[in-house]
């Protein structure tokens, strides 16, 4: 009884999981520019992720993997936000300026981002020049 | 102690590699790799010896048998390899200390003795082992080796050529990979003799067909064969001399060696022959070999760059051998394995001694050098003899012996045009001898003492060329062990 | 399940190689290697090779991309357009994919259990590894028993690889521009250097719990000691490569890669003392099966010392030409 | 002293001459007496072999085995005996010449001359007493090798180039034919030693047999056979007494010398005679004995007119080698040893009309015999005995060589024969007549001061004009050794 | 089906093509160095296929599983993936000291750069 | 770095390292299923040879190791994870409405944490609920950058900087 | 319902991968290839569940592991790199 109860739950968790985890691919895609991308990234790593380990868990019941898949939970747990952070950081060092240079007030609007230009192409077209 | 000959063979210089990079000074460096070297060459005579009186031997490694583990067999064909590898290495390290010191500086002196024992050790761990994987890992030890012995070379062309030749050596390397796969799936084992055996059971299926076509491209494209060649120029020319007397000598030879162990151990020369056109290919190939190697090497300005496509000509010769595949075209072919390594140690030696004092080895520094540096010069004329195959030389022997196995398989034309390459290389050696000897020194130089290369250079480079005369009149030794060797192998001799 | 798995799979990666092949942007080429990597190791991951997964995932999704990168923030990110030679390269690749294609159909069929392949030396293995050297992971005790000189052969090679880099890179001058700063140290980076204080020292526990493990799970001393250099990696991309140096110097790597080799070395020589042949293990304890267990840990361990120690090498001869290329660049 | 020895000291003492000369350097008289006593002493030896060898003893020295089968070895047969005693007695004689050529002339570095000069004459002894066909292509290249820097003696642009087409056939020649007809022989017969009456075993086909037969002929390029004769007027740079040793004494010699031994004594007279290709080698050497004849016949210069008439002139020995009869081979081997005298003489008697006179061209030689009587004189003599008129010895080589061609039903080549004695005339008559009877009725008025060359060449060229008459009165010297060759 | 026995082959086949046309068109060094991974990884894809048995499971012992797929294969790529990385590591170096020597790393620099000193 | 940070670092490094050496043993002993004297032998030689390096560099203290809050820290964690939920629900939302659903905003909000650690763990919880993401981490402030407006004004509430605020102490 | 979550996480990884593709500036690359990674260490882990083996979890910590360094090691190149001095020295 308890088993059909806890692989219920466990599939339950799986399936939420990759709901959370395909709309996130979804948002990855669809989302305007790279900022916004990050966010629906980092909501795959958070909640989908932790969602399929642990129904994961739940599939492998107590012993050693449980322990290696908590370890991986905590591992991702955190290191994602630290990743998200560093890749904001360094999109914002280089060319991905953020508007939010002003005044502390929050500034309603697309922000100072020029998101959809392509700077890729840009960026290589001044490299070949060189 | 006697048993693990084999063995001892390839660890000695493998192990004494790493313990080399912590002897810090240059000179103590040197005096140790010279000793190993020393030792491998030893245990390389014994070997010889050992196999001649009784046979193949097998040392299985870690003490499991034969496909299960790793196995070698060391038949006459390896010994006769091994005690070239080695002969010529401790020749070739004995010269080695100051035109090393000349050319790399002091700093790079440790790094260059240790890559030297890697190379070394890579080398004969390809000749020694009898499993085909093993093959492949001491192919990419050596060759890794050797990408960086060349990158080490003075001015920046070493660079590019030590790229261009990793780049084609790992597409070679990688194409035998494919080729073993190709035999592992087909048969499930890696043991050369082993894969002997269960060959023929599906000798008919393409995949075997493919293993065997990539396979003789990988090695044909570490052997330097004609059209895959153009690494070789560059790299030698651009590398220190030291090691371009090392490899000019050994590396073609061990990747030879390989074409013969693949064609006739483990394919069997039947299958060999009958798979693809190999008596035509390979004739074809070593002849335009022999002609492009030395019509261009007649035009080269730099001799280095000159006697590595003289080496490209040579390797020709010695695929011509393989090609007639008769037990004298094989013999003829492990005799010019030993000749041309002799040949082109010395020459290369006595080039590093000149390129020592005169600073580089244009057509120019040849001029009146016959007055400058006596000795250098007698023995680069010397061994140039012997390069063509002048009577009373090494070369004339294997020349005799080419000749004589392509008149005996009935191929006069193949005779006369053998001929024809040897007279062409006979043009280019002469343009050396004719500025040294027979120009007048310039006048715009001005008039230098005799400043000959230092006494570490000439002895072993003297010791090379009197070997290279030795052997020209006393062939007891290389044609008796050939013999055995080519009659083992397709004569099915025991 | 695995067909499909496996198929997709494959089609991945073949989808990425072509678009490295295409793209002009060296830097996308990098990632996409970066994902290629990843995508291989899954693919082994799915095929059951899970020791190989492990190594590709080190190297080929770690390290190699790390050092690509490296090369390419000195050499820049553009490829010149024109690819010469296009038409040559196109008809040789075509004649010898022709060759494998007309190779592959007389293949045995993928996964089949009686190709020759599983009935001639590998049963051997499966059976009897655990009677004559008794540890469950078999690659492990084809790797470091039955084939043991080809793993000697492996470690010499990355030996000689570190040789070679150190060799082209490592001499010019040992001096390192002690003032310059990782610009990873200044405040703004708090949070990375936070998260890398707390992740290190479980990272260097983890290599040396896959370095002792390497029997009984995937893992083993190669594993172990790409890991064990990626801690330190990643020390040095937090607190910069001074810091790092401060810790293990040069020489001392240079002594700890040789070391690894020597200690391999040694071990097959203990086999001949004690009266064997090279590499054979059984002597060195009372029985055989402790005597492989042991051999099998020492060379591991052997494995795990060179390959740290050289990773580490590359890695930092790598970033000091980075620091190098900066401080030419602050100073032109 | 045993036979083995003397044939040791044959062969050792021009490598010692050799030797002594460098060691000798500078000092110009020790230099000369080395030379000079070696030479003697050459001679000596050689004589003493005379007696053994008549009597058929078999003398034999083996030095080193180089491969089962192939040795370096050495046998004193007839054949050889003749060609060594000619070119010890022509060293002497040539020797004696260079002294006084040289000081008269005073050229450059002497010494290299003298030691490349003593070790061509130990090459020359290696070719003469080869036991096989091995040791005997081991000197022949020696002997290439030790010629080439006389060629090149005089150091010239023109010189070097001379140089270079006389390396390039003779090694080409050498290397490209010689040693694959050598490496054919040995696989087919076995062995490599000259044996009587022919190595090959009878069932080797023909086909095979002429193949080797043209490899040979061809191969030997210092036989000057038509093709590759052009090294021959190319060397004539060098200065008269190298020109003596490659035209009278070495070289030439050592070329026709082993033609006929290869035709004796590796294919024997009989399959020599069953072999097609013999008749196509007869007819080409015929014609090259013509067509040298008319290209001297219009050379202006004195040396390249001798040149080409020993192109000539050595057809006709390989003509008598080819005829496969033994009157034929006996005419070859007579009219080395005729030509060798008659034609030092010429070269010896250019080299003093251009010390004294300083006169090269034909041209310019009328009226020169009031001023050297005794040069033009011997010029004269020598001329007889080329062309094989009875006060010279000429005329039992040519005797010998017609009845060859008679016993071989060769008609044509009896007619060709004739014609190219009568243009032989044509070529080398007129410039003694006209020495000594100008044509345009120039009579030089009032006694001409005799102006000679020093006195050491003129003894040389007496010796050798005598020596041309002496050989017709006693052939016996000469035949009894064919007798007991052939 | 035919498709699932041989597919994994002829991807091999596909990846070692693109490896090959990498190395062998690409002018810039390091996409030449990129394309002898891609050409060596899809020989180690190859090995590691040979060496599967459907149903077969990692060949590591225990109770869980009977069928084990073939360790050799295994073994091997091992070995084969260090020499992969140690050739890279290499490369890589050349290709940093052919920047600072010739100033690009360009083939077609290189050449003409080469040829003109 | 605060100088009272320093301080408090050197007299308890001990107690940090034994600490640090704890986790270690609890990881190696998890995660090997072996427990054979060798293996645990081997173990405690790996966790001493990790925590000696560790002390070399300089990496053992009160940031890498925060016993003092751990218990704190786990509640506030059980906060977070709840907060989490919410914003991934929000976010998908707008990930499936498309494009129209979002508007994204980037605002300096001010922090006034003294200690590293508390704003390390302040920021990462901004960025692990996935509508809010830390862009950068200056003295006094964050520069942050949000999927919707909602996502800033949250923020600019202090709930959160309060609750990480409470751990510290 | 483990297969259904692995056919979800492949489609995921053909998501990301497409991004990596197209992704018109760098960062995205780098996003996706940071998504990549940690799909991956789920599909592995997934993997090991299918194939009824969970003890090689390991390897998805190691793939964790790789990949959060990879990431830090690619922004470092950015961070040596700037956007401007990336292209001055690669000329």
């Amino acid at each position: 009884m308890i088993e059909s109860a806890v692989s219920v739950l466990a599939a339950m968790m799986l399936g939420l999981g990759s709901f959370f985890m395909i709309s996130g691919a979804l948002g990855i895609l669809r989302f305007p520019d790279f900022y916004s991308r990050m966010h629906a990234a980092s909501m795959t790593d958070t909640l989908g992720t932790y969602l399929i380990i642990g129904g994961l868990m739940f599939t492998a019941g107590w012993g050693l993997p449980l322990f290696k898949l908590t370890l991986i939970l905590v591992f991702i747990f955190f290191t994602s936000p630290t990743a998200g952070h560093a890749l904001a950081k360094s999109a914002q060092l280089s060319e991905l300026r953020l508007g939010g240079e002003q005044s502390g007030s929050a500034k309603p609007g697309a922000g100072g981002v020029h998101s959809d230009q392509h700077p890729d192409s840009r960026d290589l077209a001044r490299a070949d020049r060189v | 102690m006697l048993t693990h000959l084999p063995i001892l063979q390839v660890i000695l210089p493998l192990v004494a590699a790493p313990s080399c990079l912590f002897l810090q000074k240059s000179r103590l460096s040197w005096a140790f790799t010279l000793l190993v070297s020393l030792a491998a060459f030893v245990v390389s005579a014994l070997l010889l010896q050992q196999v001649m009186s009784e046979g193949s031997i097998r040392y299985s490694l870690g003490g499991w048998d034969a496909p299960w583990g790793i196995e070698y067999r060391i038949d006459v064909l390896n010994a006769w390899v091994l005690f070239i590898v080695t002969g010529v290495s401790t020749a070739v390290i004995a010269a080695a200390r100051a035109s090393v010191e000349s050319e790399l500086g002091a700093s790079r002196q440790t790094i260059f003795y240790t890559l030297y024992l890697l190379c070394f050790s890579g080398l004969l761990g390809i000749v020694a082992t009898g499993d085909v994987f093993n093959v492949f890992v001491f192919l990419e030890i050596s060759s890794l080796s050797t990408y960086a012995l060349i990158a080490m070379g003075r001015d920046r062309r070493a660079l590019w050529s030590a790229f261009q030749y990793l780049v084609l050596g790992t597409i070679g390397a990688t194409f035998i990979l494919i080729g073993i796969g190709f035999l592992y799936m087909m048969t499930g084992t890696l043991n050369m003799l082993d894969l002997a055996e269960r060959l023929p059971a599906v000798e008919s299926s393409t995949a075997v067909l493919a293993a065997f076509a990539f396979i003789l491209v990988g090695i044909c494209l570490k052997l330097a064969l004609f059209p895959l060649h153009l690494w070789l120029p560059n790299a030698y020319s651009s590398a220190p001399s030291i090691v371009t007397a090392f490899l000019a000598a050994t590396a073609t030879k061990v990747a030879l060696y390989l074409l013969v162990r693949f064609t006739v151990t483990v394919f069997g020369i039947d299958f060999s022959l009958s798979a693809l056109p190999l008596q035509s290919l390979f004739i074809l190939l070593g002849l335009a070999g022999v002609f492009v190697g030395s019509a261009v090497a007649i035009y080269q300005s730099n001799i280095k760059r000159m006697f590595a496509y003289s080496s490209v000509a040579q390797i020709g010769y010695m695929i011509v051998g393989i090609g007639i595949s008769t037990v004298a075209g094989l013999q003829a072919t492990l005799l010019h394995l030993f000749n041309h390594a002799l040949m082109k140690a010395a020459l290369f030696l006595a080039l590093a001694g000149l390129v020592l004092r005169a600073g580089g080895c244009a057509l120019e520094d040849f001029r009146g050098l016959g007055r400058r540096m006596p000795w250098t010069m007698g023995a680069i004329a010397v061994a140039g003899a012997s390069l063509v195959g002048m009577p009373l030389t090494a070369g004339f022997i294997s020349k005799w012996h080419l000749i004589a196995a392509a008149i005996d398989s009935g191929f006069w034309i193949l005779a006369l045009l053998i001929v024809a390459g040897s007279l062409l290389s006979a043009v280019y050696v002469w343009r050396l001898i004719d500025a040294a000897y027979l120009q007048g020194p310039d006048k715009s130089l001005p008039e230098q003492g005799r400043n000959e290369a230092p006494l570490g250079i000439l002895i072993p480079t003297w010791g090379l060329v009197l070997a290279n005369l030795y052997f020209g009149v006393e062939t007891s030794l290389p044609v008796t062990v050939t013999q055995a060797a080519s009659a083992y192998l397709l004569g099915g001799a025991p | 399940m695995e067909l499909i798995l496996d198929i997709t799979l494959l089609s991945l990666l073949l989808v990425t190689a072509v678009y490295i092949a295409w793209t002009r942007d060296l830097f996308a080429a990098v990632m996409l290697a970066g994902i290629y990597g990843l995508l291989s190791a899954s693919f082994f991951m799915s095929m059951g090779a899970v020791d190989v997964a492990f190594t590709e995932a080190a190297v080929g999704a770690g390290i190699s991309p790390l050092l690509m990168l490296s090369t390419l923030a000195i050499c820049g990110r553009a490829q010149r357009a024109n690819p010469q030679r296009a038409i040559l390269a196109l008809i040789s690749v075509t004649v010898v994919g022709l060759l494998l294609i007309s190779a592959t159909l007389e293949m045995p069929a993928f996964g089949s259990p009686d190709a020759p392949a599983h009935l001639h030396v590998a049963p051997r293995y499966l059976t009897d590894s655990m009677r004559e050297i008794g540890i469950p992971n078999v690659v492990t005790s084809v790797l470091a028993s039955y084939r043991a000189f080809d793993t000697l052969g492996e470690v010499v090679v990355i030996f000689t690889a570190g040789l070679g880099v150190l060799s082209l890179l490592g001499l010019q001058g040992e001096t390192l521009p002690r003032q310059v700063q990782s610009p990873m140290a200044e405040p703004s980076h708090l949070v990375l250097r936070v998260v890398g204080k707390v992740l290190v020292p479980p990272i260097m526990l983890f290599a040396l719990y896959v370095q002792f493990h390497g029997e009984y799970g995937p893992g083993g001393g190669f594993q172990a000691g790409v890991i064990f250099a990626v801690g330190f990696i990643l020390y040095s991309l937090v607190f910069g490569l001074d810091a790092v140096e401060r810790i293990v110097n040069r020489s001392l790597v240079q002594a700890l890669a040789a070391l690894g080799v020597l200690v391999y070395g040694t071990v097959g020589v203990l086999g001949i003392v004690s009266g064997r042949n090279y590499l054979d293990y059984s002597g060195l304890a009372g029985d055989s099966v402790t005597g492989q267990h042991l051999g099998i840990i020492a060379i591991e361990l052997g494995v795990g010392i060179t390959v740290a120690a050289v990773m580490m090498l590359v890695f930092f001869v790598f970033s000091a030409q980075l620091v190098r290329g900066r401080v030419v660049q602050h100073a032109s | 002293m045993g036979t083995d020895t003397l044939l040791g000291l044959a062969l050792g003492l021009p490598i010692l001459a050799f030797a002594g000369v460098l060691f000798a350097d500078r000092r110009q008289n020790l230099r000369e007496a080395v030379s000079l006593i070696s030479a003697g002493c050459l001679l000596w030896a050689v004589s003493l072999l005379y007696r053994p060898v008549l009597d058929g003893e078999v003398i034999g020295l083996s030095w080193a085995e180089v491969m089962p089968g192939i040795e370096i070895a050495f046998r004193a047969e007839p054949l050889g005996l003749l060609f060594a005693l000619v070119a010890s007695f022509l060293w002497i004689v040539t020797t004696l010449y260079a002294i006084g050529y040289m000081r008269g002339h005073g050229e450059a570095n002497q010494t290299r001359f003298f030691a490349l000069f003593a070790l061509s004459i130990a090459s020359v002894m290696g070719i003469a007493f080869a036991e096989n066909l091995f040791t005997l292509f081991v000197f022949y290249e020696v002997l290439t090798l030790a010629t080439y820097p006389l060629v090149t003696h005089a150091g010239t642009e023109k010189a070097k180039a001379g140089g270079r087409t006389y390396l390039m056939i003779l090694l080409g020649t050498s290397v490209g034919f010689f040693l694959v007809a050598i490496a054919g022989t040995w696989l087919l017969a076995g062995t490599l030693s000259f044996t009587r009456g022919g190595v090959f075993p009878p069932e080797t086909g023909p086909a095979v047999l002429s193949l080797l037969l043209v490899l040979y002929v061809f191969g030997v390029g210092k036989a000057a056979i038509m093709p590759f004769h052009r090294w021959l007027p190319a060397a004539m740079v060098a200065p008269t007494p190298v020109s003596a040793l490659l035209h009278a004494v070495a070289v030439v010699k050592a070329g026709v010398f082993v033609i006929l031994k290869v035709c004796l004594m590796i294919f024997g007279l009989e399959t020599l005679k069953a072999i097609p290709a013999t008749t196509w080698l007869l007819y080409l050497a015929a014609v090259s004995i013509l067509l040298a004849s008319l290209v001297a016949l219009r050379q202006d210069n004195l040396k390249a007119r001798l040149a080409y008439s020993t192109v000539s002139q050595l057809g006709y020995i390989t003509l008598g080698a080819l005829l496969a009869t033994s009157a034929g081979i006996a005419g070859g081997a007579m009219h080395i040893v005729m030509h060798a005298f008659g034609k030092i003489t010429l070269f010896f008697c250019a080299g003093a009309i251009l010390v004294a006179a300083h006169k090269t061209e034909i041209s310019e030689l009328d009226g020169l015999g009031r001023q050297m009587p005794l040069t033009m004189g011997a010029f004269f003599l020598a001329s007889l005995c080329i062309i094989g008129v009875p006060p010279t010895g000429g005329t039992w080589s040519k005797w010998f060589l017609l009845l060859g061609t008679v016993e071989a039903e060769q008609w044509l080549l009896v007619v060709l024969l004739m014609l190219s004695s009568l243009l032989s005339i044509a070529y080398l008559l007129p410039i003694p007549l006209r020495a000594f009877f100008p044509r345009n009725g120039v009579q030089a008025t009032g006694p001409v001061a005799v102006r000679e060359a020093p006195w050491p060449s003129m003894l040389a060229i007496a010796v050798t004009a005598i020596g041309c008459v002496l050989l017709l009165a006693y052939p016996t010297i000469i035949s009894r050794l064919i007798q007991v060759g052939l | 089906m035919l498709l699932s026995a041989l597919y994994n082959y002829w991807v091999v086949v596909l990846l070692m093509m693109t490896g090959l046309y990498m190395v062998i068109a690409q002018g810039n060094l390091i996409k030449k160095i990129i394309g002898l991974n891609v050409f060596q990884t899809s020989v180690f894809i190859f090995y590691i296929s040979v060496g599967k048995v459907t149903g077969g499971s990692a060949p590591i012992l225990s109770q869980l599983a009977t069928v084990y797929s073939n360790p050799l294969p295994h073994v091997l790529i091992l070995t084969a993936i260090v020499v992969g990385i140690a050739t890279t590591a290499l490369a890589l170096a050349l290709v940093l000291r052919i920047r600072q020597s010739y100033g690009s790393v360009e083939e077609q620099d290189i050449l003409t750069r080469d040829s003109q000193c | 770095m605060t100088t009272k940070k320093s301080v408090k670092a050197t007299d308890s490094g001990l107690r940090y390292s034994l600490y640090l050496s704890l986790v270690l043993g609890l990881i190696w002993l998890g995660n090997s299923g072996h427990y054979s004297p060798l293996l645990l032998a081997f173990g405690a030689l790996s966790v001493f040879l990790v925590v000696w390096i560790a002390r070399r560099m300089r990496v053992v203290d009160g940031e890498s190791q925060p016993f003092h809050m751990s218990f704190r820290l786990l509640a506030y964690y059980g906060w977070l994870f709840r907060k989490i939920v919410e914003s991934n629900i929000k976010v998908a939302g707008c990930a499936w409405r498309g494009r129209s659903a979002i508007s994204p905003v980037s605002a300096r909000v001010p922090c006034a944490l003294q200690s590293d650690l508390s704003r390390v763990i302040y920021a990462n919880s901004i960025t692990l609920t996935p509508g809010t993401v830390t862009v950068s981490l200056d003295k006094g402030e964050l520069l942050v950058h949000a999927l919707t407006e909602s996502g800033i004004a949250e923020l600019q509430t202090g709930e959160m900087e309060g609750r990480v605020a409470r751990l510290d102490q | 319902m483990i297969i259904a979550t692995a056919v979800a996480l492949l489609v995921v990884m053909v998501m990301a991968l497409v991004r990596a593709l197209l992704g018109p500036t760098i960062h995205d690359r780098i996003l996706a290839v940071n998504v990549f990674g940690t799909k991956t260490v789920l599909l592995i882990s997934v993997i090991c569940f299918i194939s009824g083996r969970p003890e090689f979890i390991d390897i998805a910590l190691v793939y964790a592991l790789i990949n959060f360094v990879s990431i830090i090691g690619v922004l470092k190149y950015f961070e040596y790199q700037g956007a401007s001095a990336g292209e001055g020295a690669s000329d």
